[in-house]
């Protein structure tokens, strides 16, 4: 793949309504932000995590933005921040939700609205494919 | 000889394996697909395999992006099921092939594949859920199983290219296994889905359908689609699909389609499972 | 743009680092050694490198048979000195260059090199001795580095062949890489010696020299030659030279020597400097 | 590579003498036994080890057999059971030996006798290529 190959590709993603590819720059800008995610797989981090969160977030190096974007439960600001979804992802299963609800939450519809777009077909790919045109 | 009796393509959803586990897998929801399986199953254990190559994908289980293997193969005599956090799933654990799946790295390493070897990995929905749907509620696995996993979560995941030519590269290995043995791959992940972001929840069934045709088809089509096209047209999640590609490659140029089922949604997903056997 | 400026061969033996830790470079068994070394440092400081990409293996440190990758690459911003067995050496720790670490991951991924990629690696002697020796006792490197671990421990490791093709692949991704840096690159380990075994301390001066002189000479030679002569010809250990040869791929197809040592022997290794400045 | 050709080179490896090449048969054998001595790595490895060595071993699934050899210090057996020399040399390590000892003791001379002999150039590769020839 040539080089300009490579950045048409860069830009390609960023035109794809909706959607954050888990590029390098996102992994580096959330590496620590997804470590700590992956502390919650187990009960004893899920347990800190519960008992007081912003006390066991200062345990990572995060940013202050990282932080606060766990607290207030910020799903779109947290893949923004560099949060990849199987890691963020924990922190809902830590609040006992469903997959159904963060994608409701991330769309800005219900749960219900979600799973009833799913029973439904799901949401269509027509108009969903670029940013810049509605094929 | 060891030689390649089929391939699968099978979706591994989460909720399907709690539907099995929980016994709901007659209930409204879960019925349509369920129902549909059977034959598959009895189709695989016609082929009365004895390996079953699993290629699926880790999902910040037992890998953490401290290390990311692009392809990991494991060399294990035997598995657990990973706790996801709600405990291991309630199913037997896995009894690996190690003298075959050392007889593979080994091959493949030496082909130019740069596989990393795993010794110890425990196993989660990605690979839990194809078995379940492939053998249903077992008390011991009629199979002796090879995880082979693949990163799709870090960008860049490998090529469909790459991947397929991966799958020649087993095959080759495989054949080359004195011990007469009866192999079978699934390969997993799938079919169009997006978790995350605004357009979650996108189904792209035309995508999905055209990639099932083209396995037995013109399958060249899928394996030289960038991962662009597959991200675009069947969300982010879609990717996993490059993972069928390693299966498919293991195959013969021509395959013949012996089972299907294709269900939009299981949770968030196109659920899709294929059953190809060579043909040549 | 990003360019290669030069390729360092160079061995790792561990009693090296810590002559150099313990102020014994003057003594009797270490002076010949590093007294033969400031050339190759003024080399190396004269072509200005901004970065250095180590090609190195970890020994049962950093990594184990738990997972064994054949090649994995370091992306993270610093890397820390491990701790052997007697605390970590009283030398600077390392800023990686993420950047462009991760810029050559993906663009080796999408060019069908199936790398692993590490956020955490503490580095043992086989990156150390050679960055001490590259420069030296220093209060900060000189260099933000790139760590690439290659497998030589478990059989097989990558074949020398398909080590060079990964230095072409890194030199393509460093050449396609907008900032305007100078980059080197090592390859460490060997030369010829063998620690296990009755036949523990066989060294090959012939071998080791042709080695040498291929680099600027017939290099295909030493590129194509096969595992079994590496091992028969340069000891078990003596099989790290494959990874001399991704830093050779990474060089023109003409090079010119610039500095050698060759010393039987320190501890129980031949070691060997080299210096490669492309001539093409 | 044809399977001959592979079968060919694991010959190959064997005629080599005085040699184990850690193949992935050596390394299914040894797996616990190099686990084992991984642990030795970290200081809590080696006091706990020190102090009550069978009872240490004990801890984990090796066979009878490797658990002798690591009491017994029998390097070479160890490889042959399937240790790793990096991994087998960490026992080394922790009893405060180096690697020209391990070195003598296995090829069947003493430290000063492997030093003198390194010192010298090393071991001659002549006559070390072949089982079943001299060159
Ligand atoms: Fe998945
Ligand atoms: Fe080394």
């Amino acid at each position: 793949m040539t080089k300009e190959e490579k950045q048409e590709l860069r830009k390609a993603f960023e035109d794809i309504p909706g959607t954050r590819v888990f590029t390098p720059e996102r992994s580096r800008m959330g590496y620590h932000l997804n470590i700590f995610c992956m502390t919650l797989n187990k009960e004893e981090g899920r347990q800190a995590f519960r008992e007081n969160e912003r006390a066991y977030l200062d345990r990572f190096p995060m940013t202050e933005e990282q932080k606060q974007a766990v607290l207030n439960r910020e799903w779109l600001k947290l893949l923004d921040l560099g949060g990849n979804i199987y890691y963020v992802w924990k922190i809902a299963a830590c609040d006992r939700k469903t997959m159904q609800y963060i994608g409701g939450k991330m769309s800005g519809i219900t749960e219900e609205e979600f799973k009833e777009m799913m029973l439904s077909g799901g949401r269509s790919i027509i108009g969903n494919r670029s940013k810049t045109s509605d094929y | 000889m060891a030689k390649i009796v089929g391939g699968i393509g099978c979706s591994h959803v989460p909720p399907v394996g709690i539907a099995s586990d929980k016994g709901q897998t007659t209930d409204g929801y879960w019925s349509p697909l369920f129902e549909a399986i059977p034959p598959a199953r009895k189709w695989i254990l016609d082929q009365k395999p004895d390996v079953m190559i699993v290629v699926f994908n880790d999902h910040a289980t037992s890998l953490s992006f401290k290390m990311v293997p692009t392809f990991a193969i494991g060399v294990a005599p035997y598995y657990e099921n990973a706790d996801e956090g709600y405990g291991p799933r309630p199913i037997p654990h896995y009894e690996g092939d190690d003298q075959l799946a050392w007889h593979i790295a080994e091959s493949c390493i030496l082909d130019g594949f740069d596989l990393t070897i795993v010794n110890e990995l425990d196993l989660d929905h990605g690979f839990s859920v194809p078995m379940t749907v492939m053998f249903g509620e077992v008390e011991k696995w009629p199979v002796k199983v090879i995880p082979i996993c693949v990163n799709v979560i870090q960008y860049p995941p490998p090529t469909a290219e790459r991947c397929f030519h991966l799958g020649q590269a087993i095959r080759r290995a495989v054949e080359e296994y004195d011990e007469d043995l009866r192999v079978m791959i699934a390969g997993t992940g799938g079919m169009s889905h997006q978790l995350q972001g605004e357009r979650a929840g996108v189904i792209n069934t035309e995508f999905d359908i055209k990639y099932l045709d083209n396995l037995s088809g013109n399958n060249i089509e899928n394996m030289k689609k960038p991962h662009l096209e597959y991200i675009r047209e069947s969300g982010t999640e879609g990717i996993e699909l490059v993972m069928w590609q390693v299966m498919r490659g293991a195959l013969d140029e021509r395959v013949k389609e012996t089972f299907r089922k294709y269900h939009v949604a299981s949770s968030n997903t196109a659920f899709g499972v294929i059953c190809l056997e060579n043909d040549n």
